[in-house]
């Protein structure tokens, strides 16, 4: 075990990959002498040579596209997007290439690409800088989806991915990259909980309280704070967004009835109406309330001065856990 | 459909120089074959068509005429309603061919969707050709098994794959190349431009066949530029070649010289093969709405199948033999790709769940599961006799 | 009132809009003297001229790129994508151009850009030209999103979303163009329903059927079915997608109790989501069980000689029908 | 910060023709002063200034200095914690001012986030060009006020918007021209290269205004091309001028013979100007990671405001006055911009919902409607006292 930062964690991951195999490749702007605008990956360049580790043209499509054909080749390409609004660009390739070809050639081309994109608000940025477009890419067939949410399942889960035949959209909250925590470089990725599969965090028989990435620490934050006051706030962190384990969020549900989404997305078409309707599929008569979701608003990502105001933060989700407890909340007396 | 014995004039140490044919301009127009069918003397490019022995040039025609038959009975099927739908090549045979036949057995293509030609010279199976337009699988065959790629429908998409792979060869130091090929209309594409920007940065072993046959579906050419296609390259680095695509050997001789360059390490080539789609964009459009039959008359004289008849004619190989020979190839091709189109199974329901993931999806299985629950539900599990869906 | 093809019914619209406003301009490719590869713009270059119907080079980041420019000089332009599949190379530009500029500029520059969008399957097309993207957009803020399901409204909403000072992606059923309607070309617009409202095409009492675009004959066909068996279903056709006009849904939930969706876009993070969650949301304790989503499967759109079964037909919907009256169905006995 | 004095070289009839000073190769590098500050005479390109006069020349100077007291302010706002971020300019200023002196009033500017001495020269308000940078809003100013739209953040996207604006102004039949702006990077994304597809295809009437600055963040110009950005033009058949971007009389001179063709109906031209970014890529940069102090020096020895001084003292008009005039200009910018910065009001919680739609949208409304409710339950309606949302 060691003391790193959620940024060192990933980097040790892609470190222990690039060594593992050497068909892995990573692929970016900036990604090389700089090590990465977040240092992702500093040093990897200089121990792996720039055949391995290889600063691009400016030119994401291009990025993506490329990568589809050093997969063919047999290569294992880790795309750095360099933050979530500069994804778009590449979608094309993302959505008709990435995601299809494995189907469209009845699985003899493969495409285990990695796509590595920092997501997500809260760190003062002017536009573009902060988005989360997670929603795009769960309900793009033939992608898998995480987001991680502590430096252990960062490091654990970017090997996962890279070992990964099918292509995974990683998702790095960015505004946790300096969080520290403890990482054990010798885990057993053969015996680690699998990527596709979501996690309770903290236990608790009240309400079920689904988060990923950067909002499970608010989650969890919450969770501490509603248990001063009696509450008892079962916590998951999805970390796999597509597919959603659904058998791990059914189960919790069926404990406590109740079920509060969280996530920095818009709400309308977000993930977390995507977790409400198939919870309520599943479960509708364990179900005491309606499932309530505390998201972003659906609006374009605002100027830093009142991000915070979109991001929802711990009093908005304990809001929404009274919401889903009856309790008394801002809404209160509106429903019918 | 000879792709043993063709290709090596790439790799012919006593060809010319890295730097042939290189025109920056990209304005001159090579050409080894007139349309009359008289060969045209070239210091540049007749050393990388020398090793073309009569016998082979002989085979080139055989080629072509095959492609054509292939064209013909494709569209014959269409509209029998065997096909969904066709994109014929008509016209541009001898890009293809010429293109297709200069190639190694270990390069790799990257097309669009009408290079049923350079398939077809890839040793394709003459099935697989045509199960996409028959609607029974998105790709006819495994790509590896030809080493090209099934066809591209997102225009220019395919040229990023070329390049990315182009660097994987690199990065593997082998002398193969990555080649790809798309339309005029393509070059308007991001991809494409991007995909010059790359393969010029990392110098990577690919080569772009630019198939200007004049039409983007209605849109002509002038529309996506008002300069000649191969200078749109020079202006990424990359050198470029401009090529009577009408003319095999010629398009041969260009793709070696490219190729030449690609295995040794001089970074990609681009070529522009002038030629013209002298049919429909598909079976589903009607040229007439937008071109004049002028303009097809032109290029009918310009016919590559002709002009190498012609030169077959002018060497005295046009034997009543050859042409027998040839028509029963094409014929037997014909008949091969009908009965495999005719032949083939229909595919089962529960396949398109089939390789949307390499490993087990829990959202996918459950929806399988549903869905097959659904088809038993009308007491026929394999779901045969069930009820289409859409109405 | 005229009888029409649907097609015919937009070109109509098309023609009113050019007729009506000089700053209105249609892009695209082929839509020139080809008139588009579904004939929608058949004529209208010869009658308006190149200026106002541009044929435009093969590049789908550049039409709506040079729209966004033509928005800014304060013009009106109709952008056509020829076909579903080939929106992608142009998400850049819709998500951080056309949906972000009104709010990133504080209002101060409109985007009043239509991008017509044939969608859908059911027409034997190789892949890519089946697709539907629609839950894309939906998820994008600063975008109206609508889906016309019968020649009038295809008439009516092609000129209200011109009209509009909001973008909007305007999606047109392709199977359905060669559908006949009668369609009154007087319509007056301002008295028109507005293109944000959904519309009850048939009334019901036992459950809510929601469908759009070229589903909306296909639910309207289950209904009549299912009377037959004496089950009364109401069909909503949604009209717009972005926002869900949940007014008119939730008045016939609380009439119903059920609620079917239905859509050809993949299941997991569609719209059906969306508008499940929302109405739970919305209605819980009028809900006598789960919504249910019938939609297609979280496939890549699937070869033509199987898209049969991808796609929702008739049956396929009644069995959900079934399964939200609680009657017997495909999965009776699964559910807990 | 004098639009309404200049810009008119472009439509003097006197000036050269319209094919003044266009090199297919674009290798050729426009100078008119020297970084010593000696004017040398460019028969091509000095009619194009001819009517800069002595006082002019002063004021481009004076813009100059302006612009790079405001990157020094700025960043001193930022390390202070009144800014989040700031894109220096340092090192451009001569690209930029003389850029955008050249422009008319009625042209329009698309360009990124770097051109804030551009918008200096549109006139733009010292406190407008920094709300961006301090998280106050997304666009500092309303772009029809001097018509240029606000910073573009997403590369090369604004190469399309002035494309299409182009077209707009062409349909209108005016004499106007759209101007866009970006770097060296942004020639690798497909949408600069599809702009150029487009202005040429349409002949429209835009100026590419590259400033190749060496580096896009960490990354030197020649891993996106191996040969001069001004070259690229000329495969889109767009004419390309390569002009020395830290003089800037020979960028007024190149902007103006541009400009000039547009406004004839010439189409477009491509300029690169060939110059450095002296500081950081913004200030979260930090550029001693990745290259070598060297360069920077060298560049330092051709900095563009201290050439036009030099320039300026040849001329004997570097006098005590002219100096003394221009520091307090310098000081009397950076205290308003400073001034504008410090009062610049919070935005009030519920303007995240302002703007979105042009007319009501039931799902925002509504989502609106909850937030202030939201608020209101923390007994403060316009929520200055709610918690923050984000821990
Ligand atoms: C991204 C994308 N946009 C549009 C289309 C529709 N489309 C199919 S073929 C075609 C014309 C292609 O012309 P060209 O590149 O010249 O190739 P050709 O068909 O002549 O071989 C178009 C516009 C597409 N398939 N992909
Ligand atoms: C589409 C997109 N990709 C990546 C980025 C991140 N990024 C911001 S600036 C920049 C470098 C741009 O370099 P250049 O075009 O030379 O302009 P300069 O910053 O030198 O003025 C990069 C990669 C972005 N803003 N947009
Ligand atoms: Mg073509
Ligand atoms: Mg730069």
């Amino acid at each position: 075990m060691t003391q790193m930062t959620f940024a060192r964690a990933i980097n040790a991951g892609l470190r222990k990959s690039l060594e593992n195999d050497p068909k892995v490749i990573l692929m970016g702007e900036d990604i090389g002498t700089l090590g990465g605008v977040f240092r992702v990956t500093d040093g990897l360049q200089k121990d792996f040579g720039t055949h391995r580790v290889v600063d691009t043209p400016l030119a994401e499509s291009a990025i993506m596209g490329t990568a589809v054909g050093l997969a063919y080749r047999g290569y294992r390409p880790v795309v750095e997007i360099q933050f979530d609004g500069f994804i778009y660009p590449a979608f094309d390739q993302i959505v008709s290439q990435v995601a299809k070809l494995h189907y469209r050639t009845q699985g003899a081309v493969k495409m285990p690409i990695t796509v590595r994109v920092p997501f997500g608000g809260g760190i003062g940025s002017p536009e573009h800088h902060s988005e989360s477009p997670e929603a795009y890419f769960t309900h793009t067939s033939g992608l898998r989806v995480v987001a991680v949410s502590n430096p252990q399942d960062a490091h654990t889960v970017i090997q996962q991915a890279i070992a990964s035949d099918d292509p995974v959209l990683y998702f790095e909250p960015k505004r946790r990259y300096h969080d520290k925590g403890e990482v054990d470089e010798a885990v057993d990725l053969s015996t680690a909980l699998p990527m596709d599969r979501a996690r309770v965090v903290a236990e608790g028989t009240d309400v079920t309280l689904v988060a990923y990435g950067p909002l499970v620490k608010t989650a969890r934050d919450a969770a501490t704070a509603a248990s001063d006051e009696g509450v008892s706030i079962e916590v998951i962190d999805l970390r796999s967004l597509a597919p959603v384990d659904y058998a791990t969020v059914e189960a919790s549900l069926r404990k406590t009835g109740r079920l509060v989404i969280t996530h920095e997305a818009g709400q309308s078409g977000g993930l977390g109406a995507e977790v409400a309707a198939s919870i309520t599929e599943r479960c509708f008569y364990h179900l005491e309330a309606a499932p309530v979701r505390i998201t972003g608003f659906d609006i374009p990502y605002p100027y830093s001065k009142l991000e915070m105001h979109h991001l929802p933060g711990l009093d908005r989700i304990l809001d929404g856990v009274d919401r889903a407890l009856g309790r008394p909340n801002s809404l209160s007396g509106l429903e019918g | 459909m000879s792709t043993d014995e063709t290709g090596h004039g790439g790799t012919n140490a006593e060809g010319p120089g890295n730097s042939a044919g290189i025109h920056g301009s990209g304005r001159y127009l090579i050409q080894l074959v007139t349309p009359a069918g008289e060969r045209i003397s070239h210091p540049e490019f007749d050393p990388w068509v020398q090793d073309i022995s009569d016998e082979q040039l002989c085979s080139l025609y055989e080629d072509m005429a095959a492609v054509r038959r292939i064209d013909v009975e494709a569209t014959a099927l269409q509209r029998q309603g065997e096909l969904a739908l066709w994109p014929p090549l008509l016209g541009q045979e001898a890009s293809q061919v010429g293109a297709g036949r200069a190639l190694r057995e270990d390069d790799f293509v990257f097309s669009s969707y009408r290079e049923n030609g350079v398939a077809y010279c890839r040793g394709v199976d003459l099935t697989d050709i045509i199960r996409v337009w028959r609607g029974n699988a998105s790709s006819g065959w495994d790509p590896y098994t030809i080493n090209m790629a099934t066809p591209q429908i997102i225009i220019g998409a395919q040229t990023l794959h070329a390049t990315g792979y182009a660097m994987g060869i690199q990065n593997d130091g082998a002398d193969s190349v990555a080649v790809t090929f798309f339309g005029d209309g393509a070059t308007s594409e991001g991809d494409v431009n991007e995909a010059m920007v790359f393969a010029a940065s990392f110098q990577a072993p690919v080569v772009f066949f630019c198939q200007n046959n004049h039409w983007a579906i209605s849109e002509p050419v002038r529309l996506q530029s008002h300069i000649q296609l191969a200078d749109r390259a020079t202006g990424f680095g990359i050198p470029s070649l401009r090529v009577d695509g009408n003319d095999v050997l010629a398009v041969m001789a260009a793709t070696r010289v490219a190729l030449d360059r690609a295995r040794r390490g001089g970074g990609p080539t681009f070529i522009e093969a002038v030629t013209y789609r002298m049919g429909p964009h598909t079976t589903a459009d009607d040229p007439t709405r937008y071109r004049d039959a002028n303009e097809l008359e032109d290029w009918a004289a310009k016919d590559p199948i002709a002009r190498v008849k012609s030169l077959l004619e002018r060497k005295g190989l046009l034997t009543e033999n050859l042409q027998q020979h040839v028509q029963d190839k094409a014929d037997a091709v014909a008949r091969e790709m009908r009965a495999g189109c005719t032949n083939m199974p229909d595919p089962e329901p529960l396949d398109i769940f089939k390789h949307v993931y390499s490993s087990p999806n829990s959202w996918l299985d459950r929806q399988q599961d549903h869905y097959s629950r659904y088809l038993a539900s009308f007491g026929d599990p394999a779901g045969a006799n069930s009820p289409e869906g859409a109405h």
